[in-house]
């Protein structure tokens, strides 16, 4: 079966002053429908770009994007047109995210008014219908987005992008900016949506814990890069990637019992400048070695299981036998 | 901090050929024919032709374009068709009283306008500060000319402490530069206090309370270098275009500067004098606006280390991996 | 008690707007003790930073206002110093962080000047001795001192934070107020700045507020927890009482909307509906509308029932559950 | 009929904001009455501009000339009331002109970036190195003097400012998400600048325009007083301001009047342009 959508080796480098940006570099990997990715990274892994290069809001410098095995990677207008009613986006700012001048109906209408074909009415029960999926009373839709918290302005935004029915959404870290007993409402939202419409989302964001609960395979970016790439659940059981564990250990958990192991990465993420060609998160890494200067290639470490790193096997037998 | 002087001179080159074309062009639509200016009514046709000849009248535009080029670099900006001068001589005679004007009136309205700028700034939603700022406000509304004919009538006429023209001596220029001053001293305090506020609001301004300075130290080390930034620019930008904007100033007091000089090279259409007249005074303005950019940089640290990079960049080797974040990204 | 560090007692802060009064933080009362590491913990708009702000006295003015109660810091009420005196307080025996470094700093002063001011500020000293003071607090939060004349932005977001907090610890204070400082970073990041903080906190003997929305940080960090809900703390009590034995259903709430790392569970358990406009506070408990034990008692204003010794409750029904109100 | 709904709610909102400046208010009252005297000239002076009277030379304020009459006995009151006319256009239309131009080159410049971008900043660096009021003489005085030529010379020469401040406007909101969501949503390059950016875009500049309508007063006025502006007899303030420069000693309040009127005028635009500044402000509103 093909699946929905597929990336191969996708690159996208920026110009800027101090030289070529590698914002992102050489990503593959492919989501079913239905299914969820998570993409995981710290600010600047180049994880906010990927999704909006596979959406085309960027244009990608090199690889190849194929949509139910299609190649899509450099499509003509009318194509483009055609595809990002099947492809859209969910932002990570509810505040800026939202044209302070629209309504909450216009602001939902208006994918409807572009795609064309509808009549007024229809498209006012359309809103109204789409207004109730993502949990909006309709007495909201005069409102105006200022006069909204942050959590329904957030199901405003889905509601945008759900208006022509797509097979696949990028979510911009769409839980980030809110508190957390809203961030729970929001993300039970996007899984009975992803249910009940076979919907496959790009789940971007820098929170692990969040990014378990919704997605059926987790990729680690680290300056434009994959580490790691994962099933959710042998991600969490096997990590393998050095930057994996530390990320994960570096999240607070919330509770006072089993305390774990804290790695504390030092120093901070390099520049995605110019980068050399050896594995970028050497710096910081502390089983840094000779051979991480040489380009890093994802392997698998065990079914589904990708790791870029050359001596995962090695430093796994380390802290087996520290452990002991 | 150099090379940065140099690569803005040189950016210059570009803008002041662009002006000089500007100027050229409107010239050649100019109803009117300068000959015919020249001679007067009575002269006939052939004389003007030929005198239309003479001047090069009726070459096409590049090749004028071209001469006025090439006499600007040699130094040559032209005669005057009125007085039969060299353009660069009359204005150079003219310049000092153009440049005193300014330079008082700008003097004047900082050390006006700055203090009473912070003073309303930290009175916020008081009515000192209403007062201030309303007073600011009528003055900035008023029109200078208007204000200098006031000035006079008052000061020269009815008081006749003053004269009422002429700059022979130091009194003569107390009337002009004080209409000069009231205008651009209520600008500078809009300016010092909008900035000021705009300062007070953010955040360092209240990590610095928290570290338990005073009030005055908070307002003049930390507000108020801050809020310079923009007000400089501000003053810079006054004083350039005062030495173009003089002119009304200088023919009401009867001060033989630059404005006057143009104003009445653009009545008689003697085009040498236009052509080089705005183009000296836009060189003027521009490598006054370089200066300012130049104090800019030197007192903001952020557009400095912008030019000092390489230092930085020998620096940042043996920092241990305290590379900057890809703040950039 | 006698080691009580600050007491603040029903402490009432209002903010006023053209249109309306924002009831930000509603008579609390908290105390921290020496060397306390307390957490206040609550979403956005349930006035943490304000009773932050309000210690220090630094509200903005003129819309912010403390309209009632007494902020004891060593049996010294610091709302009735003058503002003089209050200056001598701040920065020298309390001290806050705040929540972004990106803005926290002068963008053109050098980051050893603006320690260095802080240390002159409270201590008779030469500007060298102060400015050696200022490189010393660099090296402690991980700074090599050869950055001592940078500005600003030539330092990462986490870097600046460690200034930030060089900053606050440079005249050594008596008590930290640590206004969400680790939420701007990246996680590692946040992991390193918690981790040193932590170590100066233990090597300063100080007092740490820390204001936080991550119950996660909390349980790292602290030894007390305070939960904060629409200008009120609804529950505060040791983190062993809060983590293990949650008892008002906010904080039972907050619990259920947490993704958690370890459990298979698919779906989260959110709070229903959103925290009440603070301009228009409801009476009686103000979590009653979200409440999903909610009864008729609960019209009136909940009392404050210790359910166990130094855990209390701001809920009506805790009662039942065998407390005794305060 | 939802349109117009909408626009109501959103000029609601400024106006709330707005009000609450009681100076503003008057401002707006003030403009308001100009404006009306103007439309009203010929309704409401008492006597035609040109209308001269020999007997009433400089005569002082009578019952007939309630502020008397100038040097060739024209009613002042009169003039002053028909002069609106000519300063407000100079206003109005100066600003217009620079407006709609700035705008279509800031947005334009803003949007698109790359070289767009900076051709058209190279070029108003061009513009902008000749000082405006030198840029608006030079203009005037080539064209010939004339009301009309006032205005346009004003109007280009006033460009810059707005083009530039519409740019970085522009520029803030290009990066927001929505700007980006509708392009996800498959909107026209066209839809996006002239339904999401210019729109959310204009806020500072209306501030920018009520003062330039102010500004371009006075400086229309700094014109007519050097004989650029309005050719008389038809009255303008900054022309009569000069005609009464000869009985400046005499009769120093025919100078006075007209000086007053612009300063009103421009005085209301300033203070409206501050409130509007607030009101547009969304940092100021808590």
């Amino acid at each position: 079966m093909t699946p929905l959508l597929e990336v191969r080796d996708l690159k996208k480098y920026f110009k800027s002053r101090a030289g070529l940006l590698h914002a992102v570099d050489g990503v593959s990997f492919t989501l079913e429908k239905g299914k969820t990715l998570g993409v995981v990274g710290e600010s600047g892994c180049g994880k906010t770009t990927l999704g909006r290069t596979v959406l085309h809001l960027i244009e990608p410098t090199d690889g190849q994007i194929f949509f139910e095995g299609k190649d899509i990677t450099r499509p003509k207008k009318r194509e483009l047109r055609k595809l990002r009613e099947q492809m859209q986006i969910i932002f990570q700012d509810p505040f800026s995210s939202l044209d302070p001048r629209m309504t909450v109906s216009e602001a939902i209408m208006e994918p409807l008014i572009l795609k064309g074909g509808m009549s007024r009415a229809a498209m006012h029960a359309e809103v109204r219908q789409l207004m109730d999926t993502v949990g909006l009373a309709t007495r909201l839709e005069n409102s105006y987005p200022h006069e909204l918290d942050g959590g329904r302005r957030q199901r405003i935004g889905i509601a945008r992008a759900l208006a022509l029915k797509p097979k696949f959404i990028v979510c911009d870290e769409p839980v980030s900016a809110l508190d957390v007993s809203i961030q729970a409402q929001v993300i039970n939202l996007m899984l009975d949506l992803q249910e009940e419409r076979g919907l496959a989302y790009m789940f971007v964001t820098h929170d692990l814990s969040v990014v378990k609960y919704i997605s059926n395979d987790i990729m680690v970016m680290y300056l434009g890069q994959v580490v790691e790439k994962a099933p959710a659940d042998e991600l969490f059981a096997n990590l393998r990637h050095p930057y994996s564990k530390a990320l994960l250990s570096a999240i607070p958990i919330p509770s006072i019992h089993n305390r774990k192991e804290r790695i504390l990465l030092t120093g901070e993420i390099t520049s995605p400048i110019n980068p050399k060609p050896g594995c970028r998160f050497m710096t910081r890494c502390r089983y840094a070695r000779e051979e991480c200067n040489k380009p890093q290639k994802l392997e698998e470490c065990a079914p589904g299981h990708f790791v870029s790193c050359c001596c995962y096997k090695e430093i796994n037998d380390l802290e087996e036998v520290n452990k002991a | 901090m150099l090379r940065y002087i140099i690569k803005r001179l040189l950016l210059l080159i570009p803008v002041l050929l662009g002006i000089s074309l500007v100027v050229l062009i409107l010239i050649d639509f100019t109803p009117g024919d300068p000959a015919r200016m020249m001679l007067g009514a009575q002269a006939s046709q052939e004389q003007v032709d030929a005198l239309r000849e003479e001047l090069g009248l009726n070459d096409p535009l590049p090749v004028r374009y071209g001469r006025f080029l090439w006499g600007v670099v040699n130094g040559d900006f032209g005669t005057s068709l009125m007085t039969k001068r060299p353009v660069i001589d009359e204005m150079l005679e003219r310049f000092p009283y153009t440049l005193t004007l300014v330079t008082i009136g700008t003097i004047f309205s900082v050390f006006l306008g700055i203090p009473i700028g912070i003073y309303a700034a930290t009175r916020r939603h008081t009515w000192k500060d209403n007062a201030a700022i309303f007073f600011a406000l009528i003055a900035v509304s008023m029109p200078s000319f208007w204000f200098a004919l006031l000035l006079i009538r008052f000061f020269a006429v009815q008081l006749d402490w003053l004269p009422y023209a002429g700059v022979e001596t130091w009194r003569g220029w107390v009337l002009p530069c004080g209409a000069m001053a009231l205008g651009i001293s209520a600008l500078i305090a809009r300016q010092v206090r909008s900035d000021m506020l705009e300062v007070l609001r953010q955040d360092y301004i209240t990590t610095a309370r928290a570290k338990g300075l005073s009030e005055q130290k908070v307002t003049y080390r930390h507000a108020l270098k801050n809020a310079m930034i923009p007000v400089i620019m501000v003053i810079g930008g006054v004083f350039g275009s005062s030495l173009g904007g003089s002119l009304i100033t200088e023919m009401i007091f009867s001060i033989p500067g630059l404005g006057q000089y143009i104003m009445t090279a653009l009545n008689n259409r003697d085009y040498p004098v236009i052509q080089s007249g705005i183009l000296i005074i836009s060189t003027m303005f521009a490598i006054i606006i370089l200066i300012v950019d130049v104090i800019f940089a030197l007192v903001d640290p952020r557009i400095r280390s912008q030019y000092t990079k390489a230092k930085r960049k020998e620096g940042k080797q043996h920092g241990k991996q305290t590379e900057e974040a890809v703040e950039a990204a | 008690m006698a080691d009580t560090l600050l007491d603040i007692r029903n402490l009432a802060v209002q903010y006023q707007t053209d249109d309306a009064t924002i009831y930000a933080v509603n008579n609390i009362n908290l105390a921290i003790r020496q060397g306390e590491t307390i957490g206040i913990v609550g979403e956005t708009g349930a006035g943490k930073t304000t009773i932050a702000k309000s210690i220090m006295r630094i509200l903005p003015n003129p819309q912010g206002k403390i309209v009632s109660g007494e902020i004891r810091f060593k049996d010294q009420n610091l709302l009735d110093l003058p503002e003089k005196e209050m200056q001598k307080v701040r920065g020298n025996q309390i001290a806050m962080i705040f929540q972004d470094p990106m803005t926290a700093l002068n963008p053109i002063e050098t980051v050893g000047y603006q320690i260095a001011e802080a240390i002159r500020r409270h201590n008779k000293i030469t500007q060298a001795e102060a400015d050696r003071r200022a490189c010393d607090m660099l090296e402690t939060v991980g700074i090599p001192m050869d950055r001592f004349g940078e500005y600003p932005h030539q330092f990462s977001g986490g870097m600046k934070q460690r200034v930030v907090i060089a900053m606050a610890l440079a005249c050594n204070p008596e008590l930290l107020l640590a206004d969400e400082p680790t939420t701007a970073l990246d996680v590692t990041i946040q992991a390193q700045v918690l981790d040193m903080m932590r170590s100066l906190k233990e090597k300063f003997k100080t007092s740490v507020m820390l204001i936080t929305h991550d119950l996660g940080v909390v349980a790292e960090f602290c030894e007390t927890v305070a939960v904060t809900y629409s200008g009120e703390i609804v529950e505060r009590g040791t983190v062993e009482h809060i983590f293990d034995n949650p008892q008002h259903p906010y904080t039972l709430g907050l619990f259920g909307s947490l993704p958690k790392l370890d459990t298979k569970d698919r779906r989260l358990k959110p709070i229903k509906g959103m925290m009440p406009d603070p301009t228009n506070l409801p009476i009686g408990c103000r979590f009653r509308d979200r409440c999903p034990d909610a009864i008729e008692a609960c019209a009136a204003a909940p009392p404050d029932v210790e359910t166990e010794p130094g855990h209390i409750v701001k809920c009506v029904r805790a009662k039942e559950k065998g407390g005794a109100a305060v | 009929m939802e349109n117009r709904r909408k626009k109501q709610s959103r000029l609601r909102d400024i106006w709330r904001q707005l009000k609450k400046s009681k100076l503003s208010v008057v401002a707006l009252i003030v403009l308001c009455l100009i404006i009306l005297v103007a439309i009203l000239a010929p309704v409401l002076a008492p006597y035609h501009y040109a209308q001269q009277n020999a007997k009433l030379k400089n005569a002082p304020p009578s019952a007939q000339h309630l502020l008397g009459n100038d040097r060739l006995g024209r009613d002042i009151l009169s003039r002053l009331i028909w002069g609106s006319r000519q300063s407000l256009q100079m206003g109005v239309l100066a600003v217009a002109i620079a407006a709609v131009v700035g705008i279509l080159i800031g947005s334009v410049a803003g949007y698109y970036g790359g070289w767009v971008d900076n051709l058209s900043m190279r070029l108003l660096d061009i513009y902008q190195a000749i000082p405006m009021f030198l840029l608006s003489v030079s203009l005037a005085a080539i064209m010939g003097p004339s009301l009309k030529n006032a205005i346009i010379a004003l109007g280009v020469g006033t460009v810059p400012g707005y083009a530039r401040i519409m740019r970085a406007s522009v520029l803030t909101v290009r990066e927001k998400e929505y700007v980006e969501a509708s392009r996800a949503i498959n909107a026209s390059n066209a839809r996006i600048i002239f339904k999401h950016i210019v729109p959310n875009a204009i806020g500072p500049l209306i501030v920018q325009i009520t003062m330039g309508v102010g500004s371009c007063i006075l400086a229309g006025s700094a014109l007519s007083y050097i004989g650029l502006g309005a050719q008389p007899p038809i009255p303008e303030w900054g022309a009569m301001i000069a005609d009464a420069r000869g009985v400046m000693r005499q009769y120093p309040t025919h100078a006075l009047y007209p000086g007053i009127c612009v300063m009103i005028s421009v005085l209301a635009c300033n203070l409206l342009g501050d409130g509007l500044r607030d009101a547009l402000d969304p940092r100021l509103k808590n």
